[in-house]
């Protein structure tokens, strides 16, 4: 199977301008999309997985700018492939050839990110009208299916609704259909079930999958919850202070993971039989990114840290083809150690689950 | 919603009662009568406010005036224009001040929305301060030194308008002195705006819409200044009614014959009736236009619409 | 992938977590209260108005002293003498010389001239129609404006706050019934009862100020109802109710202090609107008591002869054009510091 | 209105001074300014100069007052007074109200009742008194019905008025607004709608109304074609501008819209050697009222420290410039001729003049009878530019010249002044009296004990003596006699310093230099546009 | 587990209702019941809106209660308070709210917030007494006693959220509500305050009211389990009883909705849905009924039957 890549980050590193000083939200991102694929990034909060993404879409707030690295987004334009680094574009042609046309995005928090004051069908309509001049009864049209791809039901009678008539879960809908109107290539989902219920939560995944299916769309999924990395992505990026500090195919990172950061997120979540008296916790908090990082940022709550954690930043080891991690655990001098036994079990406890559910790897 | 306005209106009308009565006891209390002059002999005065009824009791006086008012009569002027009707004075003046006001307000509504949208805009440069000093400066300058600079400058020296009011001029006449009445609004909308304007752009929902690829002038137009207007439509009430009480000053420099400079006359001359009619209209003015706001307020936000039918059960 | 650093064995031992101690200090130790003067700081206008008000403070207070004329002091033959100031007068500014655009002509003339012992006497703003030393003037307007304009704020924060935040924590019917007077209040137009009530209790700078502070609170007690609406259902609130705490001691001890900066902000704005509130009554002529001077009543009384001897208006104007100005910097400085809901850029 | 071609008689540098509109079609218009709005277009009820200057436009009495404010014949034409001066018959001359009816002497019996009349609430009633009309006191009472008021219409054309007392100012009254007649057939039609706007307004003077609304900013008349001398009148139409502003008077006035205009304070210093301005002497006297209940204010030697600590030559040079003169009298001058045909002013002396050291002396005396040595006054004043200027410099003169006496000034509208004046809750008020009719009494009988307008409450029981009988009493036959005596009377209130006396009015105004013929006058009506003409 | 003894706190038909308007009311809560044992965590979980903050502070009495009957500690706490009687509810009843900057004072220092319930009962005794009891507290919640002076804006979240356990813990008490006390948290701090509130119930028999809409976090620290939906209690048990039979179809959704940390079997799960307006239910009608030990489901007779008999752990497993 060949994969066609949709966008290419590297080296990304964004850096703002606050009044405790110079914050380095990013430090060297690099990250990959392929067509049809989902890509999640987890991490702590603050750990710059949407300013990431927001650089992506070029909406970085105005004290925002980015330090180095490229994005590049590969396209068909008139059948040609083309490849363009969206570093480079201008807001200008930032808006009207890539946002919403061909990259798309779903914000966090549904309840604010509908505009109050314009019905949810303008507001569908609104980018293909922008971006495609298209006629307003073929945009309308469109629209309602959208709005029933999303399913939500009698669509016609929801065109006219203003967001308050709607309740969270139906807002986010909404969002992915605004996010789904011009056919884009990349659907950026930035925490969009944060703030939804489970079951509803559950709904959203379900029909980002089902899209995702339809349509062929790449995705980049953003959250904290390794529950719903699981049930959406192919791959996993593990994001700390700044930097993807694992990469892998979700059964990578769940049943082989490398980082002792990645540990600490799979063993914080209790799954269904967890039992310990004490669920394991990274102890302490992440660090001050607007302090310079000196060595690899997670040592300070790292178990397994090492004397060089202090001094230096590990590199990216890559482990498979798929499969890398930046800790220097995995450097040829590194010291025996033993995975947290906890972890051991956890993988242990999947495995049988597993076989619970009658489904043999 | 119809029930809502109803309510609203009703409640408006008790305002008012209440505003009167309120004004009916100051003027009591203040000094002087309006039949003082040096030349009249207390006798005289006697006469006189015998036949204006001011001898009655405050409760009486209080009750026929609401009575008249009811039927539209606002009593006699007893000294700026003696014997005259004040609902004829009202009818010959306050159009010239409303006229003068909503010129004002939209010459000064459009300018601020300009200003404060572009300083918002171009937030913390060069464009923003200037555009903050402008504002300010308009709002520190005396309306009247402002006035008659203008008219020195583009009335007197250049001749482009007339220097004083004349009815039968048309727009022209109202050129100056809308101008300079504008100052104020141009000034305080414009910082409004500018505020609101960058709490707008910050929020959630300008991210998608810029992410879904909108930009310029749509996304200005459409959805920030539609939701920045939301809250501007607050101060443009009160604003419109400092604008009409605050025109006295221009209405003596350009010689309008308006209602600002009736009012100060009135007070000063103790001229009751023609004080009562020009504050209950200034109050009136005042509830009606917050009354319109409140259900413009319902147009422009959709939300508000939903709790007022929800109001109404 | 290896580079020059050396990775020995040494290297590679394990010290554990070394973590909590490295905690305490992300977090920074400054008081809130330095960050906010650091970010109030770094807005260049705030600074600038606040550096004005300082100035403009210490020459309400000084300038009269400085001239050596008294404020009321009547000269006679100094009457409408243009500015002069030394050393600026011998590059040719002013120097004492005006020109009148009289009907005939226009007509140059320098007062200090022809005055005899003219050429000691110095007026840095010149004099009035009355012969009055301008910079002394001004500066004693100035004073009176701003001590109108405190006074005003105080009365404004005291009745406003206490009567928004009461409205606002008791809500229901207690909240319908204020709001409703004020309604009423607001509803008669505020120069007419300043004008009123300035006229019943005799024109006077007590009146005066009693009328703006009486008249000048609505704005205020709005801020302090919307800000006590949203506090009280905050969770902190809930959970010193939870504990226990009284209504009064929450509305003081818990509210207050987290809205306070805020309605502080507020009243500076409420500041120029209590001078122009004053100026407005020296036009209208029931201003200051003569020949006590406040700037508005400055402004009022050399308006008059602004197109005769242009120069007694100015500095009434510049100061209190930059007096608002100051102001109103420092209060969008302030504000932009303070309130969250203008996110930080 | 630019006028295109200039009467370049003015040959000014200033190119912007235009000169009074002679309008293509040959139209000449004169403009005027006033500063303030028309109260009232009813003769019965004007009280103030603006709108007796509109009225007496376009209403015509018994008599005019010429050039030099002498009363000469107008409505009627020839008047007859019995040998003891209480009865007039007058003829009325053939002329026409604007509604065609013929003017009668009904229309002045009609007029006259009314003003008298309570129901009517005149404020200017009382003059009728002043004239001396029989029964006018009980009509104004109530006491009488109006009808007893002592005009009668012998027919038509003929005129009877009965005098309670022989009065030497009558005629010059006879041109005074209040006694103008009314057309009753238009008035009765009209109603409470008289004056409200063109169309309910009558003329029977040289010029009708065009466009008129109450308060209105700009009035405008025309030429009454069908008024009987109308050949003698050289203008077509009249116009009044309010302009309150006085910068933007002489900007309106510079630019051509205005012909007629008023100076202000600073202004003066610009155009006072403009060819085309003018200084008008005024009657109004102003003064300041000691409250003679107040303590120290009680004692005439402190009241004359006071009196002649002020340095009114420099008040009037400095705050005023209008051509105002200082008053060390209280009777205006070339307000009354006497008997000898002299002016009051140029046949008697003058009193309290500015003189320090007399002043320090006086204080001094006053401390001992008094013993104080420190004395605060409040001094109210009107809120006028004016008042207010001159307020300022008469508390710095008083406070250098009299070490020990502070005065506190407190301003506040005309109204509230005057009531706290009436009530006497005052120290010291800074006040005006105008004449209303062309002789001292319209001043001297001010002070008389309990006199309305005696607001110091001052008392001579001489003096009383004086007045009374000069009004109705012995004195008031012999007009000599009669003369002297108000000499005396002055004299005995100034000597005593009932009144301090300031300044007497005088106003600056510019005139267009092709306009000639406004006539000004210190009684009655101001300025009288009948006899101006434009080259 | 203690259900001999007497129940710490008793909530008996409660029924909270908010008035909109005059014509309109919101049943946020209707007809609830339940108890919670000393030394035990009751997790109440539910939908957004269903009622679960409402019964929270209805149950401390920030709110008036419509209707219904709370005691605790034997005392009726429902209707006006006594004085005893608040004093007990107000210091032996606690509660530790979700966002954990917005439940702290920002413009008090640590000591003063944690010391305020002290301060409002007079049980700071001196100046000293005060600051060791802070102290004390501080290192229990496992903050640094150098903290004291400093401000919330200070701290992390997680640490903040350790301030306002201090903050209730200083006043013994006997039962804490905890509103969401960790859903604003990260994942691995959630874990850390979980840890700690979990040690503190072991030290001092504390019982919490554990109201939370994370499923994983509900069934790992409660002893036992309510399912609200609709400001009705639809299921009631032992979280073991709730979790391996889940009778009630609401809940039965809601744990089939509960995300598995497994990759694999992850992807192949469809949660279930319920619908309450086409499920044809109507929860007015229902009333509990035991399903076995401490196990109540609402719903008619019938409903009950036709659920029990279903294999209620298939479904939940939600493989398609
Ligand atoms: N406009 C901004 N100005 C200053 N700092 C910012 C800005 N936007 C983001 N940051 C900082 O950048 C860092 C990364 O933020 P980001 O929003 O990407 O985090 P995140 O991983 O998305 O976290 P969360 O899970 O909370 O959404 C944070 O420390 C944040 O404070
Ligand atoms: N003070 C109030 N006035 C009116 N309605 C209220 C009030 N408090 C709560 N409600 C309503 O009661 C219902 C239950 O609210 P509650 O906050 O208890 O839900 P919840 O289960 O805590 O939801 P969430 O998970 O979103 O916190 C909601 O519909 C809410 O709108
Ligand atoms: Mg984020
Ligand atoms: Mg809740």
């Amino acid at each position: 199977m060949t994969r066609d890549k949709v966008l290419e980050i590297r080296d990304l590193a964004i850096s703002f301008k606050t009044s405790g000083g110079k914050l380095c939200a990013v430090r060297g991102v690099d990250l990959d999309l392929y067509r049809g694929e989902t890509v999640a990034i987890v991490g702590e909060s603050g750990s710059g997985k949407s300013v990431t993404v927001k650089a992506i879409m070029g909406i970085l707030s105005k004290n925002g700018a980015i330090e180095s690295g490229q994005i590049h987004y590969y396209y068909k334009d008139n059948d040609q492939d083309t490849c363009q680094d969206l570093l480079e574009l201008s807001k200008k042609q930032m808006r009207h050839t890539i946002n919403g046309k061909r990259i798309a995005m779903v914000f966090q928090d549904p309840m604010t990110s509908l505009d109050p004051t314009m019905s949810v069908g303008n507001q569908i309509m609104e980018g293909m009208l922008t971006h495609y001049q298209t006629p307003k009864k073929e945009a309308y049209e469109k629209a309602v299916r959208l709005l029933e791809l999303v399913g939500i039901t009698n669509p016609e009678a929801r065109m006219n609704n203003y967001p308050h008539h709607l309740s969270g879960g139906m807002r986010q809908r909404i969002v992915i259909a605004i996010a789904l109107a011009c056919d884009p290539d990349v659907l950026i989902c930035d925490e969009p079930t944060t703030a939804l219920d489970v079951t509803i939560q559950a709904k959203i995944l379900e029909l980002i999958q089902d899209i995702q299916e339809k349509t062929g769309i790449s995705v980049i999924y953003i959250t904290h919850d390794l529950g719903v990395v699981a049930k959406v992505a192919d791959y996993v990026n593990v994001m700390y202070a700044g930097k993807i500090v694992e990469k892998g195919t979700t059964d990578d990172i769940f049943y082989r993971p490398q980082h002792p950061y990645t540990w600490g997120l799979l063993l914080a979540m209790p799954d269904l039989d967890t039992k310990t008296s004490k669920l394991y916790s990274i102890p302490g908090n992440p660090p001050n990114m607007t302090k310079e990082i000196v060595g690899d940022p997670f040592y300070p709550r790292n178990n397994y840290a090492l004397e060089i954690d202090r001094r230096e930043e590990p590199p990216m080891f890559q482990l498979t083809h798929t499969h890398s991690a930046a800790t220097w655990l995995l450097s040829e001098h590194a010291p025996q150690y033993d995975l947290p036994q906890e972890l051991i079990e956890r993988i242990e406890r999947m495995r049988k689950e597993e076989a619970a559910y009658g489904i043999s790897k | 919603m119809k029930k809502y306005i109803a309510k609203r209106v009703l409640l408006s009308i008790l305002t008012l009662f209440v505003i009167i009565l309120v004004l009916f006891t100051l003027m009591q209390w203040m000094p002087g009568s309006p039949f003082n002059d040096e030349k009249l002999s207390i006798e005289q005065q006697m006469i006189l406010r015998e036949k204006y009824g001011l001898n009655d009791s405050v409760f009486v006086q209080f009750f026929r005036y609401l009575k008249n008012m009811l039927v539209g009569d606002f009593g006699d002027s007893y000294t700026i224009s003696k014997n005259t009707p004040v609902s004829l004075l009202l009818k010959n003046r306050l159009p010239i001040s409303l006229t003068l006001g909503a010129v004002s307000i939209v010459i000064g509504s459009i300018l601020g929305l300009i200003l404060g949208t572009v300083a918002a805009l171009k937030h913390n440069t060069m464009i923003d301060t200037a555009a903050t000093f402008f504002s300010v400066i308009g709002v520190s300058i005396p309306s009247y030194v402002f006035a008659l600079g203008l008219s020195y400058y583009l009335g007197f020296r250049l001749g482009w308008f007339p220097m004083l009011y004349s009815q039968d001029q048309g727009a022209v006449a109202y050129v100056l002195p809308a101008l300079a009445l504008s100052m104020t609004v141009t000034a305080t909308i414009a910082r409004f705006t500018r505020t609101e304007m960058i709490e707008v752009m910050n929020s959630d929902y300008m991210q998608l819409v810029e992410s879904k690829g909108v930009s310029g002038m749509q996304l200005i137009l459409k959805h920030a200044l539609r939701n920045a207007s939301i809250s501007i439509i607050t101060i443009l009430g009160p604003l419109i009614v400092s604008l009409m009480t605050g025109s006295l000053v221009v209405e003596k420099i350009f010689s309008i014959p308006g209602i600002g400079q009736l009012m100060i006359q009135a007070i000063q001359s103790n001229d009751y009736n023609v004080i009562l009619a020009l504050a209950f209209v200034y109050s009136a003015m005042y509830v009606g236009i917050m009354l319109v706001v409140d259900i413009l307020y319902g147009v422009l936000d959709p939300r508000i619409r939903l709790v007022k039918e929800n109001g109404n059960g | 992938m290896d580079n020059s650093i050396n990775k020995t064995a040494e290297s590679f031992k394990f010290i554990g977590t070394t973590g909590v101690l490295t905690i305490e200090e992300d977090y920074s130790e400054e008081a809130r209260w330095k960050q906010m003067i650091k970010r109030v700081a770094r807005n260049k206008g705030s600074v600038f108005g606040f550096v004005m008000i300082i100035f403009i403070s210490f020459m309400a207070f000084a300038g009269p002293l400085m001239s050596g004329y008294e404020f009321d002091q009547q000269i006679s033959g100094h009457e409408s003498m243009a500015p002069r100031i030394p050393l600026l007068e011998k590059v040719g500014l002013f120097d004492g010389s005006e020109t009148l655009k009289t009907s005939t002509g226009e007509l140059v003339v320098n007062k200090y001239e022809t005055l005899a012992g003219g050429e000691d006497v110095y007026h840095w703003f010149g004099t009035d129609v009355l012969g009055r030393d301008l910079f002394t003037r001004t500066w004693m307007g100035t004073r009176i404006s701003l001590y109108i304009a405190l006074v005003a704020v105080i009365a404004d924060v005291l009745i406003g706050m206490t009567y928004g935040m009461v409205s606002g924590y008791y809500g229901g019917r207690v909240d319908t019934i204020m709001q409703r007077v004020l309604e009423i209040i607001n509803g008669i137009p505020s120069l007419v009862v300043v004008t009123l009530l300035i006229i019943i209790l005799k024109p006077g700078l007590l009146s005066i100020t009693l009328a703006i502070a009486l008249t000048g609170w609505i704005g205020m007690s709005r801020i302090a109802r919307a800000s006590m609406l949203k506090l009280k259902e905050s969770e902190y609130v809930l959970a010193a109710r939870t504990m226990g705490a009284k209504d009064f001691p929450i509305m003081y001890k818990e509210v207050l202090p987290n809205i306070f900066s805020q309605l502080l902000i507020m009243s500076m704005f409420s500041i120029p609107n209590a001078i122009f509130t004053e100026a407005f009554l020296a036009f209208v002529g029931i201003g200051i008591p003569v020949p006590m001077a406040s700037l508005g009543s400055l402004i009022s009384e050399n308006f008059k002869s602004l197109t005769t001897h242009f120069y007694m208006i100015v500095p009434p104007v510049l100061v209190f054009a930059l007096l608002m100005l100051s102001f109103n910097l420092l209060a969008d400085g302030l504000r932009d510091a303070l309130d969250p809901t203008l996110k930080e850029v | 209105a630019c006028g295109t071609d200039s009467g370049n008689d003015s040959a000014d540098a200033n190119s912007n001074m235009d000169s009074a509109t002679t309008g293509t079609n040959g139209d000449k218009t004169l403009d005027v300014q006033f500063d303030v709005e028309v109260a009232s277009m009813d003769p019965q009820i004007g009280t103030d100069g603006a709108s007796f200057e509109v009225i007496s436009s376009i209403i015509e009495g018994l008599y005019q007052l010429d050039s030099s404010g002498d009363p000469v014949l107008g409505m009627a034409e020839s008047a007859e007074m019995s040998e003891d001066g209480l009865t007039y018959t007058f003829k009325l001359r053939d002329a026409s109200w604007t509604n065609g009816d013929p003017v009668t002497a009904d229309d002045f019996v009609y007029a006259w009742r009314r003003l008298a009349d309570p129901d009517t609430g005149s404020e200017y009633a009382y003059i009728m008194g002043i004239a001396g009309v029989e029964n006018a006191g009980d009509v104004i009472d109530g006491t009488a019905d109006p009808d007893q008021l002592g005009v009668t219409a012998l027919d038509d054309k003929t005129l009877e008025v009965k005098l309670s007392n022989p009065v030497p100012y009558f005629e010059s009254l006879m041109a005074f607004i209040s006694f103008f007649p009314m057309n009753q057939a238009f008035m009765e039609e009209v109603g409470d709608d008289y004056g409200t706007s063109a169309d309910t307004l009558i003329a029977n003077g040289a010029f009708k109304v065009e466009a008129y609304e109450p308060l209105t900013t700009s009035i405008k008349l025309v030429k009454n074609e069908d008024y009987y001398d109308a050949e003698n009148v050289a203008i077509d139409a009249l116009n009044f501008q309010v302009i309150k502003d006085s910068q933007q008077t002489m900007l309106s006035y510079q630019n051509g819209d205005i012909d007629v205009v008023a100076l202000a304070g600073e202004q003066v210093d610009l155009f006072k050697d403009d060819p085309e301005f003018v200084n008008i002497q005024d009657g109004f006297v102003w003064y300041i009222s000691p409250n003679t209940m107040v303590e120290g204010l009680d004692n005439a030697n402190l009241r004359k420290a006071i009196a002649t600590s002020i340095d009114k030559e420099s008040i009037v040079n400095t705050a005023l410039k209008d051509g105002s003169k200082p008053a060390n009298y209280i009777v205006p001058v070339d307000l009354a001729n006497g008997p000898d045909g002299e002016d009051f002013r140029s046949t008697t002396g003058t009193y309290l003049e500015y003189d320090p050291e007399a002043a320090v002396a006086l204080f001094e005396e006053a401390k001992d009878e008094l013993a104080a040595e420190e004395f605060t006054f409040s001094m109210l004043v009107e809120d006028t530019e004016s008042a207010v200027n001159v307020s300022q410099m008469l508390k710095s003169q008083i406070e250098e010249n009299l070490e020990g006496v502070t005065i506190e000034i407190e301003q506040m509208p005309k109204k509230t002044r005057l009531d706290r004046m009436k009530s006497k809750d005052y120290d010291l008020g800074l006040t005006r009296w105008g004449p209303d009719y062309a002789d001292p009494m319209t001043y001297l009988d001010l002070w008389v004990t309990d006199g309305s307008n005696n607001d110091g409450s001052w008392t001579n029981a001489e003096y009383d003596e004086l007045i009374f009988s000069s009004q109705n009493g012995e004195l008031s036959l012999d007009k000599e006699a009669r003369w002297e005596a108000l000499k005396e009377a002055e004299q005995i209130i100034l000597d005593d310093a009932s009144v301090l006396p300031v300044y007497q009015k005088g106003s600056a105004v510019m005139i267009k230099s092709n306009v000639s013929g406004v006539d000004f006058h210190s009684v009655g009506v101001p300025r009288v546009f009948k006899n101006a003409t434009i080259d | 587990m203690a259900s001999v003894s007497e129940p710490l706190l008793s909530v008996e038909n409660l029924k909270q209702h908010f008035k909109v308007n005059r014509h309109y009311s919101v049943k946020a809560v209707d007809g609830v019941s339940f108890n919670i044992y000393p030394g035990e965590t009751y997790g109440l979980v539910g939908e957004s809106g269903s009622g679960k903050s409402t019964i929270g502070r209805s149950v401390i009495r920030l709110h008036e209660i419509t209707d219904g009957e709370i005691r605790f500690k034997g005392l009726d706490i429902s209707n006006k308070l006594d004085k005893p009687t608040t004093e007990t509810l107000r210091t032996k009843m606690q509660m530790i709210f979700q966002d954990p900057m917005a439940s702290l004072n920002p413009r008090k220092n640590v000591m003063d917030i944690v010391a305020h319930g002290l301060d409002i009962h007079g049980k700071a005794g001196s100046k000293k007494e005060r600051a060791d009891r802070v102290m004390e507290i501080l290192e229990r919640v496992g903050l640094s006693r150098e903290f004291a002076g400093r401000f919330p804006s200070q701290f992390s979240g997680g640490q903040r959220q350790r301030l306002g356990i201090a903050r209730a813990l200083i006043m013994n008490p006997e039962l804490i509500i905890a509103d969401e006390a960790i859903s604003a948290l990260d994942v691995s701090i959630q874990a850390q305050i979980v840890n700690l509130m979990k040690e503190i119930q072991e030290e001092t028999n504390v019982a919490y009211l554990f109201i939370a809409h994370d499923l994983s976090m509900v069934r790992y620290i409660s002893d036992r389990i309510g399912v609200l939906h609709l400001g009705h209690m639809i299921e009631t048990g032992t979280t073991e009883e709730i979790f391996s039979n889940p009778i009630h179809p609401y809940t039965k959704s809601l744990i089939s909705a509960i995300p598995h940390p497994n990759s694999a079997i992850e992807k192949k799960r469809v949660a279930l849905t319920y619908d309450y307006e086409s499920s044809g239910l109507d929860y007015e009608q229902g009333s509990q009924h035991l399903v076995e030990g401490s196990h109540f489901v609402l719903g008619t007779a019938v409903e009950v039957a036709e659920w029990m008999k279903q294999d209620n752990q298939e479904d939940v497993l939600g493989l398609s």
